[in-house]
């Protein structure tokens, strides 16, 4: 027998002068299940929580209807007073007769039917109330980081400092990222590799930390707290166990092909370390330019002058699998291929480069030991041309977004310019030149000013070669006049793109990412590393182009959220969640695709059907998983999948008695 | 009560994070609205089934709102992206089946649009008054 | 017409072993009406036929055997190739326990039509663009267009493209505009009232018999919310407010999801024009989603997904 | 195989020698041509200032009509008239209703004929470049030729959905298979301003001029077009200094098959373009005549 | 330099947007003035306004100095802007677009013999169905008074049979007729 | 029942129906068959020119205007419980005689025994039925398996003759007579008037589908389990058109509609071919298959039914025949019975 006590808050004379509420009392103690109604002053002060506990254990009632200001702000407090005398705190309803009545309907006359209504609604719904309870999960505290660049870095390095273990898994040989190819950073010019190698050195050395270099995520399943992760340990043909990092291999092996650290700029062994503050300083058997592999399984000079028998020609791909309790993902980003702009020679012209490799070419570690040389010919320019948003803003042929680091790193590509060659002239075409942080317009100003840097406002049109230079067209939209440059060199501003398997990522890893691949946050404000399935977070250019600052702030702010994670030692859940009737439900999966959190699953179930037993599947809720947004409800045509403390049998009753 | 003078019903569902929240800050700041609207809250906009909103008029509701956060913002991220698509069919299938689409309204109101919600509500019973109660339009077509 | 085809493959299929089960046609109690027949042995083949009449679509009938062991064979048209479709799209049948017999279809005849064109007509045989009925009134040689079931008048698929075996040469779909489509227009032409009142007349006739949801195969539901006693979603009294909300919810559960079979409307006993809310669901769905081609069975369904820039008219 | 044919006004004045060598290439590579019956002017470079509905009707009606004709396609030597049968067929493939709209302005039912191609895009695409090579009789070695592409043939490529309209290659490839030597050079798509020639040619003769600079710088000896109105425009509006005959890509590659220069038509070209061929051994001793 | 009173250029501002984008089928308002289809503009370099300039016009609503600039009758029409663009605006169209609004204004263009020009060809056109070149020049050349120019070209190509002096029309000179009548109407 | 046993009444020859159809619709109570959505159907008629006496068998069975489809039982309020007024007066014409003879099954379960209906009785009570010598049988037409035939006429108040070209009407009861006192025609001898009615009653059904009834209750006695069950349930598409659509079936449930304060008992049509016809409320169903809920229509009504009443529960009026999407035929059942009786 459902017994319903309703308590009609005065609110002060927030409610009462504006409701008539012994009317409100009057009309409700008519209403079926209703068995007790009062009024107080301020239902939300002690006293006034004393009075409900009280009527609870007089009139034995299970179900509670508070009638006063929006649950919004007070739905918990009353909770809380209802459990307090041993009724399940979800058998609590409220009307809110003040924000949605009194405030805003201030006339009694009118207020008053609408304050019986919802009082009426909310008893509706209270009859049908069941009690909930949260449900606990455990949480294993051990972090899985997925990249090794300066994000992923930071982030184990703070989780790891926090006391919990951390697995980091990079599928390059070395650590490092992209930040170990900068030469130097802006706005303070600092060396890049400086900065980042006793970082890398801690990552390496930190006894919480487990590097795994050449690796990759395979799978990830399970759900915040119980991860479950397949890791791909990739065949290095090395034994790190054994392996001194001597450099008596790379250095004896005869084969060189162009290096992906130097972008093609310069050349590598086929057993090589990428470069030389990796971590772990130990090197990778390139199976694809070992002669061993690809000709006739001869060669193996490497092996014969390895000491310590390091080499092994026969390692097989490792499958690992670990537990985790979150996963920070960090793998960075990718540069726009601008072999799409025709009109800058489709990426024919050997002068025409990206500015990562231009990174390469100044950098004191690079191919060309720091001087710049351009790749056609090795002279030293004179007249450098810098373009900025090549693929970037450009809906036609690249990405509507802006990058924005190019017009940062461009300001300190002039800046390098013109200190390693002082005679040279450095032109930049940009549409808008975007400054906006701690030094950052002083640096900009300083490129212009100090080091003579000629800033033309205008994209360029078309880059073709006359005689050994490139003629550089574009429009001084300052003046509304075409322009045209003679250099020697032409440097582009190649959009910040994700990389171009993210989205197998996100999808095998289970969260979500935009139409351009970045890594969806779960809310661009309030929840800027959280990805919308709990445990997993975001740090640095996955997420979004972001320059070093604002990478190393956010992996700070995700191993704060796993740290935050890791402080409990179990998960409670709100009760308010998703439910399947299994005898309803047929396993048409519709309820699937539409959950945000990936809280359902599928499961088999065995039931009798006549005498034999039967299997089929069915849907199957993880509470852990589940936020209680009730968008499978309403995918589920059958009824099967229902929102509890939102049911179907809730809400129509709530129609119904709205509308009586 | 003559046609003319009766308030039109209006049933308002309302997404917690966003709408519900929207309507509180219409109190809060005072800001007076007709009592045409009674509001049933939900989780999400998404959380509505368009089974709701036809019993609702079935049951003599003149209109019926749906509001919930802009498209991006919602809280669970994605539901009411599927609310829009599924009322953008809904919308037009209510009216198909002779429900005026101008008594169903789907509105984004955030939190922070207190005085949206109000001029939602005020807007609708403005309309549902011209168009007068629902029965009567079928009644009069059924006498020809 | 193909019905040696059929028995020859049934009896093949079943002493092979290959399938336990076969879903067929069998004449009715007049030749124009042929019923459902399950044969489980060869020797049964005989009773099988395969006729210009034969429009049930049998792909729903795959259900019962969803939890039995062994692979069914069953019969398919083109558009019943869809109601297969649909249910391997919502997880209801295995593909791999379902061997499909493809009938490359040159439409199917409606009966009633047929009738009026020749009372007591038994047979039918195609002759080019042409049918010639025969039966006790005699031989009358009709243009197909006359004869034909509506929907096979403007078949998109008349051959089902995921057969395991196919009775003939695929048959090409036709390209006729949608007629039915004027129907729609027609409606969305009158005045609200006037919609209302003639859905009002046309959802009064309603005797809640069911044939429309079990017969569809986007229905595939284990348990129907209308069969739900809490909460009650359809109240079980048939006034006005509940045969609307019947035929609102039958046909927002399948929007977006109905193969455009017409099996619905044509198991109503009181020919109601079902079809006529499908179809402005279907043409809202293409046109609102940008798709084509709505009624054929994807992945993931129009109202399973969303798109950031779909319209927008809700600010 | 056989398709509509549509030659386009100049074909009938400025270009007839286009349309001779066209011809005969075509019928060199077994492609039948048959003329639009009754086809008329695309519009060209005015009518699309003039009046938007009738820079597409007009070129539309011929389109309606070829589609009649019941051929694999609709092709037309000319870029210019290229371009504008595009134009139109882009504007009618991007809605329906508009079929009906112009079978009403024209008098001729519309209905698709595919998407209308170049002569150059048939012989490189549809015919091939080795079918070309199996036609070469005399190859022309050592000829060293910039392939001249102009504006409307590629530009904008949404509409014209051929080759890079940066960096075209159909025609450097079609040279190449033809036996010559087709050189890298920054002009190949840059307009020569044709459509202006007429009305202010002091403008043009600067366009005209850059381009032939460029592709002399280039080492080229001769410049390949694959539109009358830039073959027409860089012959008429070069100046003094500039001495490059201007082909067109179907003059080489009847000269390659081995056709004389009279079937081509190509002594109706302004200034020495015999001269060169001669030089380089390409004419056979009959074949030094007149036009 | 005068200044422009952007309120008062606001006032034509939506009316000219509406009717550049239906005749363009393209927004000039997704222009961020970059620049990029200057650059590549053959003919910018004898352009009063750039081609930028042109959009930047139709942007605040300049109809004015739109309408009267030399740059809509300069544009050779070769797309090279439109290819390049970021922004995906076509801005080859909003050239036609603008000489279509000047047309229909009654503007005398800026550029009177491109106008001319087009005014013969089109003529000729509407005339036989087909261009025929000796005739549309010669009508070119009363409608610019510039007999003698050009004189020794056309000599020269009439000496190599490229000119002919016979037009060659459609059998039928009302088809053509009749779709410049449909276009005026549809207008 | 005995056909010939009618005591002889007037009877009347109508060259032209349409004035007595005039004064029938006039007063307001005519129920009649017309036109609808390509069918016909018994409704309500105001004008006697929408009135099809021309009409092959409609789609529903009349039975709905004495039992109807949802019938308030009664409704309650604040104020206390409400019985609504019992039916009033109705002219039902055109009554086929397969409806007919179903009327009397459903007074059996309605009337007779410990629970007797009122709403049905009344609207029994109150209904004129003139009924209509077919004219029209259709294919799947069998009542003369049943002992009916097209001339079967037996608890009519009068009845519709075609007889050419106009109609013969002739009264059986004291109603019927009274009802046809004001009317026009030319007054026919007892004699000419039974030959015409016997002529429709040796009338043949035009398949001339004839099913032997005999032994079929008794052979189903001992074949609950048969397999026979399962070859026909596999057809079945579990919809409720051939108990909706047949003038026998009767089953039907209680509801109960509640609005807040008030509320009301709904009697509707239930069908035992629906999955949740015989769900207990604690979820248990006792037919919880197809084929257990195939077999009980068709043992409702050819072996309980007689086992309670001696009669089948059948007319052969064939709606269900021709209404059935998937062809399922009664008479194709009572045949499979009759062959598992034959072999056995």
């Amino acid at each position: 027998m459902k017994r319903v006590g309703v308590f009609l808050c005065w609110c002060g004379s927030n409610i009462s002068s504006a409701v008539d509420l012994d009317q409100v009392a009057e009309q409700t103690a008519l209403l079926p299940h209703v068995v007790h109604v009062e009024q107080y002053k301020y239902l939300c002060s002690d006293p006034g929580q004393e009075t409900v506990r009280k009527a609870i254990k007089e009139h034995a009632l299970n179900r509670v209807v508070i009638a006063a200001c929006s649950p919004r702000m007070h739905e918990r407090t009353f909770r809380r007073a209802v459990g307090s005398v041993g009724l399940n705190p979800h058998l609590m309803e409220i009307a809110n007769i003040r924000e949605q009545c009194s405030w805003v309907h201030p006339d009694k006359v009118t207020s008053t039917p609408v304050a019986v209504d919802l009082v009426r609604t909310a008893v509706a719904k209270a009859v049908k109330d069941i009690p909930l309870e949260p449900s606990y999960v455990g949480i294993e505290k051990r972090a899985l980081v997925v990249g090794g660049g300066i994000a992923g870095i930071q982030a184990a390095l703070d989780i790891a400092d926090s006391g919990y273990e951390v697995v980091l898994v990079e599928r390059e040989p070395t650590i490092g990222g992209r930040m170990a190819q900068l030469d130097k950073t802006f706005p303070t010019l600092d060396c890049s590799s400086c900065i980042l190698t006793p970082k890398m050195v801690e990552a390496g050395q930190d006894p919480r930390i487990r590097l795994l270099t050449y690796a990759e995520v395979e799978s990830l399943s399970g759900y915040i707290g119980n991860f479950e992760a397949r890791i791909r340990m990739k065949a290095r043909s090395v034994d790190l166990d054994r392996c001194t990092g001597c450099g008596d291999c790379w250095n004896k092996c005869p084969y060189r092909s162009p290096g992906e650290f130097d972008l093609g700029l310069g050349k590598r062994k086929a057993i090589y370390l990428p470069f030389p503050q990796a971590v772990p300083n130990k090197p990778v058997l390139d199976r694809a330019t070992c002669a061993y592999f690809q000709k006739d399984g001869k060669c193996q000079v490497c092996k014969k002058v390895c000491a310590p028998g390091a080499i092994d020609f026969e390692q097989q791909d490792e499958i690992l699998e670990e537990r985790f309790g979150a996963v920070v993902v960090a793998t960075g980003f990718d540069l726009w291929d601008h072999g799409r702009y025709g009109e800058y020679g489709a990426g024919q012209h050997p002068d025409v480069i990206s500015s990562l490799e231009f990174e390469r070419l100044v950098s004191a570690s690079g191919p060309t030991d720091g001087k710049i040389k351009r790749p056609s010919d090795g002279k030293l320019p004179e007249r450098v041309v810098f373009i900025q948003c090549v693929g970037s803003r450009d809906e036609a042929k690249g990405v509507p977004y802006c990058s924005k680091v190019c017009c940062m790193y461009t300001a300190k590509h002039a800046i390098l310019l013109k200190e390693k060659i002082p005679s040279s002239q450095s032109y930049v075409f940009y549409i808008d030149v975007r400054a906006a942080g701690k030094n950052y317009e002083e640096f900009y100003r300083r490129a212009t000013v100090e080091y003579g840097a000629q800033y033309i406002r205008g994209r360029v049109s078309r880059i073709y070669p006359r005689g050994d230079s490139l003629v550089v067209v574009g429009e001084d939209t300052l003046l509304g006049q075409k322009v045209e440059v003679e250099a020697d060199l032409v440097v582009l501003a190649t959009a910040v793109v994700s990389r171009s398997d993210a989205p197998q990522v996100a999808q095998k890893l289970g969260f979500s990412y935009d139409q351009h691949g970045f890594f969806t946050e779960a809310h661009p404000k309030l929840a800027p590393v959280e990805t919308n399935t709990a445990g997993i977070f975001l740090a640095g250019a996955c997420q979004g182009p972001k320059d070093i600052p604002d990478t190393v702030a956010q992996a700070g702010a995700a191993a704060a959220k796993v740290v935050r994670l890791f402080a409990k030692d179990q998960l409670e859940t709100e009760p308010t969640v998703a439910r399947v009737d299994r005898a309803r439900c047929a396993g048409c999966e519709w309820c699937r695709p539409i959950c945000p959190y990936k809280a359902i699953e599928m499961e088999a179930v065995t039931e009798r059907v006549g005498s034999g037993q039967v299997a089929r599947r069915v849907a199957k809720v993880n509470p852990s998983l589940c936020h209680g947004c009730g968008a499978c409800s309403v995918a589920c045509r059958s009824g099967a999948m229902n929102l509890l403390g939102f049911s179907n049998e809730q809400v129509w009753a709530e129609v119904e008695a709205l509308c009586l | 009560m003559s046609v003319a003078e009766r308030e039109p019903k209006i049933v308002g569902f309302l997404c917690n994070w966003c709408s519900y929240a929207g309507a509180d800050l219409a109190g809060t700041s005072r800001t007076s609205y007709p009592t045409s609207v009674r509001v049933i809250r939900v989780p999400c906009s998404g959380r509505v089934n368009p089974q709701f909103v036809l019993r609702a008029f079935q049951l003599g509701a003149d209109g019926v709102l749906v509001a919930g956060c802009h498209p991006g913002d919602c809280h669970y991220s994605t539901g009411n992206y599927f609310t829009r698509r599924r009322f953008l069919l809904v919308k037009r299938f209510l009216d198909y089946l002779g429900i005026d689409q101008r008594r169903f309204r789907l509105r984004w109101i955030s939190a922070s649009e207190g005085p949206k919600f109000a001029e939602t509500i005020r807007e609708m019973t403005e309309e549902l008054r011209q168009l007068g109660p629902r029965d009567a339009a079928a009644v009069e077509a059924h006498a020809e | 017409m193909r019905s040696e085809a059929v028995r020859a493959a049934a009896r093949r299929l079943l002493e092979e072993g290959k399938v336990v089960r076969f879903l067929g046609h069998a004449p009715g109690f007049d030749p124009t009406s042929p019923f459902p027949q399950l044969i489980t042995r060869a020797e049964e083949a005989e009773r099988l036929v395969l006729d210009h009449f034969c429009a049930p679509n049998l792909a729903k009938y795959l259900l019962d055997y969803e939890t039995q062991e062994g692979v069914t064979a069953v019969v398919l048209k083109g558009c019943d190739a869809l109601g297969l479709a649909r249910l391997l799209a919502d997880h209801r049948v295995a593909r791999d326990r379902v061997w499909v017999v493809g009938l490359p279809c040159p439409g199917m005849l409606d009966r009633d039509k047929a009738a009026a064109l020749l009372p007591g007509v038994q047979e039918a045989r195609a002759e080019g663009d042409e049918f010639v009925l025969t039966g006790a009134g005699g031989e009358r040689r009709v243009a197909a267009g006359q004869v034909l079931l509506d929907r096979c008048l403007v078949c998109a698929v008349p051959t089902p493209d995921d057969a395991d075996e196919l009775l003939g040469e695929p048959v090409p779909g036709r390209p006729v505009p949608r007629e039915e489509d004027a129907a729609v227009a027609a409606l969305e032409a009158m005045t609200s009232a006037e919609r209302k009142a003639y859905w009002t007349e046309q959802f009064s006739r309603c005797i809640r018999c069911m044939a429309c949801r079990n017969v569809c195969p986007a229905c595939n539901c284990r348990s129907c919310c209308f069969d739900s006693e809490e909460p009650r979603w359809l109240s079980r009294v048939t006034d006005g407010p509940a045969q609307e909300m019947f035929h609102f919810v039958r046909a927002l559960h399948v929007a977006g999801r109905c193969v455009d079979c017409h099996e619905c409307e044509r198991v109503c006993p009181m020919d109601i024009p079902l079809m006529k809310l499908n179809h402005k669901l279907l043409q809202d769905v293409e046109e609102l989603f940008e798709l084509e081609r709505a009624f054929v069975p994807r992945e993931v369904e129009p109202l399973g997904i969303y798109r950031p820039d779909d319209p927008e008219e809700f600010a | 195989m056989k398709l509509a044919y549509y030659p386009g006004c100049s074909s009938h004045g400025s270009a007839a020698d286009y349309d001779r060598s066209a011809r005969a290439v075509a019928g060199a590579l077994a492609l039948e041509l048959v003329d639009v019956p009754e086809w008329n002017c695309c519009g060209a470079s005015s009518a699309h200032g003039a009046d938007h509905r009738l820079a597409m009707y007009l070129p539309g009606r011929n389109l309606a009509v070829a589609a009649g004709m019941g051929m694999g396609g609709v092709v037309t030597p000319c870029a210019a008239c290229y371009s504008r049968l595009n134009r139109a067929h882009h504007w009618l493939a991007e809605d329906r209703r508009r079929w009906l709209e112009l079978s009403a302005a024209v008098g001729v039912p519309y209905n698709d004929v595919g998407k209308p191609r170049s002569l150059l895009e048939v012989v490189v695409g549809d015919v091939g470049l080795e079918a070309v090579a199996a036609q070469v009789r005399r190859p022309l070695k050592g000829l060293k030729a910039a392939a001249y592409y102009g504006c409307l043939m590629l530009k904008p490529p949404e509409v014209a959905r051929f080759d890079d309209p940066e960096n075209p290659r159909s025609m450097d490839d079609l040279l190449q298979a033809l036996g010559a030597q087709p050189v890298r050079w920054g002009f190949k798509t840059e307009c020569c301003g044709a459509s202006l020639s007429v009305s202010r040619p002091e403008l043009v003769e600067k366009l005209v001029g850059d381009i032939l600079d460029n592709a002399s710088a280039a080492g080229a000896e001769c410049v390949v077009t694959a539109c009358p109105m830039c073959q027409a425009n860089l012959e008429q509006r070069r100046s003094e200094r500039h001495r490059l005959p201007v082909f067109y890509f179907t003059d080489l590659a009847g000269i390659a098959f081995g056709l004389s220069p009279r079937e081509l038509g190509i002594p109706m070209h302004l200034g020495e373009p015999l001269e060169l061929l001669r030089g380089k051994g390409l004419l056979a001793a009959g074949e030094e005549g007149q036009g | 330099m005068a200044v422009v009173d952007l309120t008062e250029a606001a006032k034509g501002r939506e009316e000219l947007l509406t009717r550049v984008r239906e005749l363009a089928e393209t927004d000039p308002l997704a222009c961020y003035q970059c620049g990029k289809c200057s650059a590549g503009c053959p003919l910018s370099f004898a352009m009063d306004y750039q081609p930028r300039q042109i959009i930047r016009l139709v942007q605040l609503g300049m109809r004015e100095q739109a309408l009267g600039s030399s740059t809509i009758w300069l544009c050779a029409g070769c797309a090279t802007c439109t290819t390049r663009c970021p922004r995906q605006v076509k801005i080859d169209g909003v050239m036609d677009a603008l000489r279509q609004l000047a047309g229909q204004d009654g503007r005398a263009p800026r550029e009177r013999e491109v106008a001319a020009f087009h005014t013969s060809f089109l003529e000729s056109v509407r005339r036989g169905g087909r261009v025929h070149e000796l005739g549309m020049v010669g009508s070119y050349k009363l409608r610019t008074r510039r007999i003698f120019q050009d004189g020794g070209l056309g000599w020269n190509l009439l000496r190599h049979r490229r000119l002919p002096l016979k037009a060659s029309p459609l059998r039928d000179r009302k088809t053509v007729e009749r779709i410049f009548r449909a276009a005026e109407v549809r207008g | 029942m005995n056909a010939l046993a009618v005591e002889e009444r007037k009877a009347v020859r109508l060259a032209d129906i349409r004035p007595v159809l005039e004064r029938l619709a006039a007063g307001g109570k005519l129920v009649a068959p017309v036109a609808e959505a390509g069918g016909f159907a018994f409704r309500r008629v105001g004008q006697a020119e929408k009135v099809r006496l021309d009409f092959y068998n409609t789609a529903e069975s009349p039975k709905d205007l004495f039992f109807p489809q949802s019938e308030v039982l009664f409704s309650y309020d604040a104020a206390g419980i409400a019985v609504p007024e019992p039916a009033g007066e109705q002219v039902l014409l055109g009554i086929r005689p397969c409806d007919l003879a179903a009327l009397p099954l459903l007074d059996r379960v309605f009337g007779e025994g410990p629970f007797r209906d009122p709403g049905y009785l009344a609207r029994r009570e109150r209904t004129v039925l003139v009924a209509v010598a077919c004219d029209r049988p259709r294919a799947s037409c069998f009542c003369t398996s049943f002992g009916l035939s097209p001339g079967h006429v037996a608890g009519a108040d009068m009845v519709l003759y075609p007889d050419e070209g106009g109609y013969l009407v002739r009264a059986q009861t004291e109603a019927g007579e009274a009802l046809m006192a004001e009317w026009p025609g030319e007054a026919v001898a007892p004699g000419e008037a039974e030959a015409v009615a016997a002529r429709y009653r040796s009338m043949e059904t035009p398949l001339g589908r004839r099913i032997r009834l005999e032994g079929v209750a008794e052979a189903l006695d001992g074949m609950f389990d048969h397999p026979m069950w399962e070859q026909i349930a596999a057809r079945c598409l579990s919809c409720g058109i051939c108990t909706y659509t047949c003038p026998t079936c009767h089953c039907f449930q209680l509801t109960d509609e509640a609005k807040g304060e008030a509320g009301k008992r709904v009697r509707c049509w239930d069908s035992c071919m629906f999955p949740e016809f015989t769900r207990m409320a604690g979820g248990h169903n006792p037919r919880p298959d197809k084929k257990a809920r195939v077999r009980q229509r068709f043992m409702h009504k050819l072996n309980y039914f007689v086992r309670r009443w001696e009669e089948y529960l059948c007319v052969g009026c064939g709606r269900c025949v021709e209404s059935c999407p998937v062809g399922l035929d009664i008479a194709y059942v009572i045949e499979a019975v009759q062959g598992v009786t034959a072999r056995a």
